[in-house]
């Protein structure tokens, strides 16, 4: 069979395509017109975009920046000889701030911001760990203190206390898990912050504030409101029930049946029920079920329960990262003789929580997005504000222009946080393999 | 007591409503401004001296009376109307009514119609959670004329959906209908029936059981009442209370007498409520009259003296 | 027989309680239950407490008592007169129908979107990229309340449609009205002949049966649609049957005959008969006074919320199909093209089924959650569960602790029915691995 | 052993590209009935594209394929011929892990060949005995070992008795116990008589069973011999220095 | 190399089950402190279970185990005492991703032996320097390649100072290479008189080091002897089919 060998002397070299594989017309022929059924499509598509951007285009196009009233805007566009109308941008203009940061009083609006960039800035290194310094990391645990009181101000000894609480609870911990062992250590170390938080900060920051009267001007949480409210209810909420969320996490995991069944039962309960009868009983039923005489504004009863809905919602999340724990970690803590909650702080949590981060950010968007909940209840977020606005006299029976507003707004921070966690995800996937 | 947290707390905590031309909203600066607002702010600067030392709770129908019971507002001032039910049910003091109203209906001129007993058939828009569908439930019942109920949560959508042609007609209070009607491109392309379905006796009320803060919030209504019956403006109330011959109007402004001190207060609590925003004529001007772009007359508002309702008990 | 390792039971000491792992747990698990009874006992005596202070008392009487206020969609007959149950139960059915509705929808568009995103077309798939994103990333809220305004705003109203020179008109053969009240279609009614035409005919429908008598929850059957849901089972049982007989000649001599003429046809032919015989006919709407009387009447609320809920939800079942999709290798897909299988039957026999067992559970989840966004009705006054029981009817009675209660746990019960019915597909289409 | 004079499959001139990247250039290949050709050459050379344009996983660009007569172009039904004629195995086996061993043989022959249930069945036990894993029929892939189931892509590929079968590497996801298990089943195969086309690296298997050895690179036949010449005598410079990394490996 | 007669571990009687399943019956064994032992035998016969049982990661439902004079029972404190006492390595080394290689060995000491965080540092850059990888011990172990990894194993395990070590197949996870790395290291700790328990299937290793080979099948000790015996001369028939495998293999 001689007839079979071959050799090739000379290689070819490579060769351009044939024009219909590449460039432009490639491109179109196999992206856009490949086949009848596509080139329909793409006719179709074609004509759905032009028929849509034809109609809203000359909407958008109102040079109505400077209008105060609706009246006026009319008035502009139909000078224009605009045949369907054209949006009114004054109300954005004259009520852009309010949209934004509620009735925080204007010369305090500093606050928020700082408040925004601190959070950023607490966040980078939980978030991008690689970039940042895991030193940052004190940073992000003095925010959680620094943060409530840029936002609602109040003499600096009030955050500091609250703090000192943990560290009580800490060092409760640490000098009576010897004495009295780990279970009934931790009980105290629950116990005495609590009692501390209680009773004793009030007396002792009033004491110390009368003293050194440090502090900056309290802001009430009923001039919260806008977007900055939807932010804040969604951080506070989000920032507290991740502790709760992994308390509750645990607990579903535990062998313990009693504690099993406690932690699924609120999980379930809670993402059973829409988030709305939980604000329901925020405005009407939280009041009820505490001490008669205790009286917290709605704002904070509504953190209250968007807390503990997030907190089922993150409880989820966590669990799913203990569960992709493979079981040789809890093994290997074993056997090296860390007790459960050490081994827990110290080697599955940490990993647990890492792989979360892409299911928490998911689950702050979500509630992020059911803030706007609120403004049922009478609450003045984003959606709230606009029966307020309209309420106006000079801009009564406005409607596209602030719900596209409000839209757009929470379209960019929610896209950028999706994509945020989606690029974290890709980025632990690989790293997994 | 409620009189002493407030003090306490420097502040009135007043239920209002979250957005109603003219009778609540908040302005462009944050500031809450309408009819209703400025009870409080009067009630405000009768106890704190202050009309501005008001926190605003922005509540809804459905969560307007929690709020109230559950102490979260010492006063809700927030167009509700004074029925059995809600003084006896669910225990409410009712301290007057600072505007008369009842129900009515809105509609196109265009749709040809004359009374609202020609409505049969009609797709009626209500906003939900207030006395107001069940007044149109009976209405209709008792006129044997069946309807297209359409809820709503709240006046502005009611609006854009009654002048998009989504409704026949809009019910709710007359004064409602007003204010809405002026905000409209054409307000003369539509009529408000004659018919008045209902009483709607608006007012402030207070928590059952406290009968001090409600006496405080009845005389500072009637005070501004009684202000307009006597002529005592916000221009002419620093000259008058220099002293005048109407002994009523002395102590009124606290000159003569120590109504002041038996309700808890000093001697010029009421001058401080009148000065706030204006006596209640001014104030139904400023906010709701027919120089405002709402344009209620005054009708069952005016004083009795003119054939209104307005009558303030004597000060005495 | 080996000693067990529990011997020393005489000798109990207190600190075993701590350091013994047959009692540890057991004094965890009772610290942590007095624990949450003492929280429950605590709840429940403030509760007690500030209701006597209030002056206010618990109890469900409130809800025998009449409403006195109207529904305008109802499934079932209702009046003001009737009691705060049956408007409570008028909102669970308006739940349950745009749960339904809203649940068959964005699954409709979820698996569209979520297919052509894969397309091959760019300017389809980018297209759907935009939906994905638009619809996802606004908050649920917005969007009803945005669906409401636009069909409040670009459909014409009723009056369009009068007058000889109407702006407006009736589309399908004038039998279908869209305006801005909502939509007017034809209803399927029964044995009444041309209100012109004197001949009685011998056709009539059944009737209605009604249960219940008087009570609250009260409802009629109409025995029309008894008949025709009977012959549509019969029909899709003798389908059934055809289609296995399809299965045994395939297997037998591996020729699937053909039956899809068949199949409809059982269906299809006893049913018009059926249909026939009662006399069916269409109620077309027709403009009369203010609005359009007859046919059925699809609400605005009911429409903006359905859509809303609809496209909103079928964003994230997008992403789930697509998903789904993806994750079944694109090995399985050449495997099956190199057996020779046609793209139809690839999708049909390798790609659906394991893309499903990836696609159902995330997809219940989006179920759950689309019930209970349905709650947001009341922002356009559709007047489901949230909007009567724990809107007007609370409302009316003062009662918050009782509705708001009951409201959840009816919505809990919904959702732990549906989850409940998740696990147990879970459970029953596992892969086997080794 | 015997090859007869009927042309299995001819490919002219045929070019692909992907993109602007030029993947196969002027690939000339005649094989006849009852040939068994190992391709080998470096990774990226378009080994497996040359392999999957044979059954039109890919489409190439200019050039004719021939299979057993049938031209591929962009007709589908010459496709679904071509497709039920040639068998293929992958590297990573494929089989559909929501059926079970017997229904992954049985699927195609049902649905495409239109052959009865109960023919399928004894088709795909016969070919399972083949492969020595009857006692697997209803087991689910995701309970065999990579051996297990790379036999079982075997039987299932050869129950639609192709007349042509195409292996891309089947054997380098596999463990070295297991590859063996494998290679015999395709020895047994080959010594049936079956038209086989192989890309692998198995030097063993080329010597054992190949009529003729093609080396490809950039895309290109560089060299192609029957095995025993090939490896011992390579004549381009390119497949000397390929065969020495891989014995060296 | 030398034994003292202290006992180390003592079973008596031990059975466990997992479920129905009788796991391990009526084991009995005593370990004097420096001997080294090797445990071998078909898969399932519940070599692992056993080891895992003497540090408590599994419980036993009969009989009894005494580690270093403490009884492994219910009472938390006992187990607590033996597994400070006993190190334990894994066939997937179970390193902490988390944690570099320095903390992974300073964590146990710091956390559980409340050592002072400079003197642990020391320790561990001691024990590593005996593994014969200081220069890695900023890395995380995702960075280091399997024999590393399971050098920081050991490494961790004897920063807790244990007076026994048991190891599970430590080297079955690993390529040809690596394995000798980890024996080498293995080798080292035993020449100073460690006591060891080691499940093993790496003869050679079993007769460099063993002092006594246990042959486990069916949840039992089915014959132990010093290691040149046992591989040369086995008794039972169950230990020579098994040997005859291993070496055939
Ligand atoms: N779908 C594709 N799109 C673009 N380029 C591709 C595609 N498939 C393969 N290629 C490129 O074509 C070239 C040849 O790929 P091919 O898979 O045929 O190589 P191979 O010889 O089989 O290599 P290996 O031994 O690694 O499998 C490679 O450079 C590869 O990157
Ligand atoms: N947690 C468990 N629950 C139930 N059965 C188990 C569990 N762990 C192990 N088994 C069973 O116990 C038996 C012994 O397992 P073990 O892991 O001890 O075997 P082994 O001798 O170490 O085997 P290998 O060499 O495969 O590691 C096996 O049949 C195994 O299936
Ligand atoms: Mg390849
Ligand atoms: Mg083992």
């Amino acid at each position: 069979m001689a007839g079979l060998s071959y050799v090739r002397v000379e290689m070819l070299p490579e060769r351009e395509p044939p024009v219909s594989e590449v460039g432009l017309i490639g491109w179109l022929k196999s992206n856009l017109f490949s086949g009848w059924f596509n080139t329909i499509l793409t006719l179709i598509s074609l004509y759905f975009i032009y028929a849509l951007v034809s109609s809203i285009l000359p909407w958008l196009w109102s040079p109505t920046w400077a209008a105060q009233s609706l009246n006026e805007c009319r008035e502009i566009v139909s000078d224009l000889g605009k045949e369907h109308g054209g949006a009114c941008y004054g109300v954005i203009r004259e009520r852009w701030q309010q949209l934004l940061f509620g009735f925080y009083p204007d010369e305090l609006r500093w606050r928020p911001i700082l408040t925004l960039i601190l959070l950023f800035v607490a966040l980078a290194p939980v978030l991008f760990t690689e970039a940042f310094p895991a030193k940052m990391l004190w940073f992000t645990g003095a925010f959680l203190f620094l943060a409530p009181w840029l936002m609602w101000g109040g003499v600096i000894w009030t955050p500091l206390l609250v703090a000192a609480g943990l560290v009580i609870g800490f060092y409760a911990f640490k000098f009576s898990a010897g004495a009295i062992g780990n279970l009934a250590a931790i009980i105290l170390a629950i116990a005495l912050p609590i009692l501390w938080w209680m009773f004793a900060i009030g007396p002792i920051s009033q004491g110390l504030a009368s003293i050194i009267p440090f502090g900056i001007e309290v802001v009430e949480s009923r001039l919260f409101g806008g977007f900055m409210l939807s932010v804040w209810i969604g951080v506070v909420a989000i920032a507290i029930s991740l502790f709760l969320g992994v308390v509750l996490a645990l607990g579903r995991q535990s062998e313990l049946m009693i504690v099993k069944y406690l932690s699924v039962g609120f999980i379930e309960f809670i993402r059973g029920v829409p988030l709305i009868t939980l604000l329901f009983v925020a405005s009407t039923l939280l009041n009820i079920f505490m001490p008669p005489g205790t009286n917290f504004d709605i704002i904070l009863r509504v953190m209250i329960m968007a807390t503990l809905f997030a907190s089922a919602y993150i409880a989820e999340v966590i669990r799913g990262g203990l569960a992709a724990l493979p079981r040789g970690q809890y093994e290997a803590a074993d056997a090296l003789g860390l007790d459960y909650w050490k081994s827990q702080r110290l080697i599955i949590l940490p990993q647990a929580l890492k792989i979360s981060i892409p299911g928490i950010v998911s689950t702050f968007i979500g509630l992020f997005k059911d803030t706007t909940l609120v403004s049922i209840i009478g609450l003045l977020d984003p959606i709230g504000l606009t029966g307020s606005i309209r309420a106006d006299a000079n801009w009564n029976g406005i409607i596209w222009e602030l719900y596209g507003f409000i839209a757009i707004l929470f379209f960019i921070s929610c896209f950028s946080m999706s994509r945020y966690s989606m690029w974290l995800e890709r980025k632990l996937r690989k790293g997994h393999q | 007591a409620t009189l002493d947290d407030v003090k306490a707390r420097g502040s009135l905590k007043c239920g209002s409503n979250s957005g109603l031309t003219g009778f609540a909203a908040p302005n462009a600066n944050g500031e809450w401004e309408g009819f209703d607002v400025a009870v409080c702010r009067a009630v405000a600067a009768a106890v704190l001296g202050d009309p501005q030392a008001v926190e605003f709770v922005p509540t809804t129908p459905k969560t307007r009376f929690t709020a109230l019971a559950s102490g979260e507002v010492d006063i809700l001032s927030r167009n509700t109307t004074w029925t059995l039910t809600r003084d006896v049910d669910l225990k409410f003091t009712f301290v007057g009514v600072n505007y008369y109203d009842g129900q009515g209906f809105i509609v196109p001129k265009a749709l040809g119609v004359s009374s609202a007993k020609e409505l049969d058939g009609a797709t009626v828009c209500i906003q939900t959670g207030t006395t107001t569908e069940l007044n149109l439930a009976d209405f209709f019942r008792v006129n044997n004329i069946s309807y297209e109920p359409v809820p709503i949560e709240t006046n502005a959508e009611a609006q854009q959906q009654y002048l998009a042609g989504a409704c026949d007609t809009y019910t709710t209070d007359a004064s409602g209908l007003a204010a809405t009607r002026a905000s409209f491109e054409a307000p003369g392309d539509h009529v408000i029936l004659p018919e008045i379905i209902s009483k709607e006796p608006l007012g402030p009320l207070v928590r059952h059981g406290d009968d001090e803060w409600a006496d405080i919030v009845r005389w500072t209504l009637n005070a501004l009442i009684a202000a307009e019956e006597f002529g005592i403006t916000s221009t002419n109330i620093a000259e008058l209370s220099n002293g005048t011959d109407n002994p009523e109007i002395n102590r009124i402004l606290g000159t003569e007498g120590t109504m002041g001190e038996m309700l808890g207060l000093d001697a010029e609590w009421a001058k401080r409520a009148i000065m706030a925003e204006g006596n209640y004529g001014e104030i139904f001007e400023k906010n709701i009259g027919e120089s405002t772009p709402i344009g209620l007359a005054r009708g069952l508002n005016a004083q009795y003296k003119d054939g209104g309702l307005q009558y303030a008990p004597p000060f005495r | 027989m080996a000693t067990m390792t529990d011997p020393e039971g005489g000798t109990f000491r207190p600190s075993m309680l701590l350091y013994d792992s047959r009692y540890r747990s057991a004094t965890i698990q009772i610290v942590a239950l007095i624990g949450f009874l003492l929280l429950i006992g605590w709840l429940v005596n403030n509760t007690v407490q500030n209701l006597a202070d209030l002056g206010k008392s618990v109890g469900f009487g409130f809800l025998g008592e009449r409403a006195g206020y109207d529904i305008n969609q109802r499934l079932l007959e209702y009046s003001s007169n009737d009691s705060h149950l049956r408007a409570s139960l008028l909102g669970l059915l308006n739940t349950l129908l745009v749960a339904v509705a809203g649940c068959a929808l964005a699954t409709i568009v979820g698996v569209v979107v979520g297919v052509l995103r894969l397309s091959s077309n760019w300017l389809v798939a980018r297209i759907m990229t935009v939906y994905v994103e638009m619809f996802r990333n606004v908050p649920v809220l917005l969007w009803i309340v945005l669906s409401m305004a636009i069909l409040i705003e670009t459909l014409p109203p009723p009056s369009a449609y009068r007058g000889d020179e109407p702006a407006a008109n009736m589309i399908v053969g004038e039998s279908i009205a869209l305006t801005n009240r909502g939509i007017y279609v034809p209803e399927p009614l029964f044995g009444r002949m041309d209100e012109d035409g004197g001949f009685v005919s011998w056709r009539h429908g059944l009737g209605d049966v009604s249960l219940f008598g008087d009570a609250s929850l009260r409802f009629d059957v109409s025995l029309d649609l008894i008949a025709i849901l009977a012959t549509l089972v019969a029909g899709l049982l003798v389908s059934g049957l055809i289609r296995k007989r399809a299965d045994r000649i395939q297997n037998a001599t591996g020729l699937r005959p053909r039956t899809w003429y068949w199949r409809w046809g059982v269906v299809l032919i006893p049913l018009v008969l059926l249909l026939w015989v009662l006399g069916f006919y269409l109620g077309k709407p027709a403009l009369q006074g203010f609005n359009f009387q007859g046919g059925t009447h699809l609400r605005n609320s009911f429409i903006a919320l359905w859509l809303a809920l609809s496209f909103y939800t079928a964003a994230f079942i997008a992403e789930i199909v697509r998903g789904g999709i993806l994750a079944i290798s694109h090995g399985q897909t050449e495997a099956a093209a190199a057996l020779g299988l046609r793209q139809r039957r690839i999708m049909s026999l390798v790609v659906l089924p394991q893309a499903l067992r990836v696609i159902i559970p995330p997809l219940i989840s989006q179920y759950l959650n689309l019930t209970k966004n349905s709650s947001l009705a009341i922002a356009v006054g559709y007047m489901d569960l949230t909007g009567t029981l724990m809107g007007i009817t609370l409302n009316q009675s003062g009662r918050e602790l009782e509705t708001v209660l009951l409201t959840m746990l009816i919505y809990l019960l919904i959702s732990l029915s549906i989850s409940g019915a998740m696990n147990i597909y879970n459970n029953s289409v596992k892969l086997k691995e080794r | 052993m015997e090859i007869s004079d009927e042309v299995a499959i001819e490919i002219s001139d045929m070019n692909k590209w992907f993109g602007t990247f030029h993947v196969l250039r002027d690939i000339n290949l005649t094989v006849n009935r009852g040939e068994r050709i190992v391709i080998c050459g470096p990774s990226g050379s378009g080994k497996s594209t040359l392999i999957r344009c044979i059954n039109r996983l890919e489409e190439h660009q200019a050039g004719s394929i021939v299979v057993d007569g049938t031209e591929l172009n962009s007709d589908l039904k010459n496709v679904d011929k071509v497709r039920s004629e040639v068998g293929m195995v992958f590297q990573h086996f494929n089989l559909f892990p929501h059926l079970t061993v017997l229904e992954n043989c049985t699927l195609a022959p049902i649905w495409v060949r239109k052959v009865p249930r109960k023919e399928a069945v004894e088709r795909a036990m016969h070919f399972l005995e083949k492969v020595k894993i009857p006692d697997q029929a209803m087991k689910y892939p995701g309970q065999l070992s990579g051996g297990q189931q790379q036999r079982v892509a075997i039987a299932r590929s050869l129950c639609m008795m192709p007349r042509i079968m195409l292996f891309d590497e089947p054997t380098s996801a596999l463990d070295p116990e297991m590859i063996k298990e494998v290679l015999d089943t395709m020895i047994e195969l080959a010594e049936e008589g079956m038209t086989m086309l192989c890309v692998t690296h198995e030097m063993g298997f080329a010597q054992a069973v190949a009529n003729r050895v093609i080396f490809m690179a950039d895309g290109q036949i560089v060299e192609q011999n029957e095995p025993h010449e090939f490896f011992n005598n390579p004549k381009s410079e390119r497949t000397q220095q390929f065969l020495s990394q891989i014995i060296g490996h």
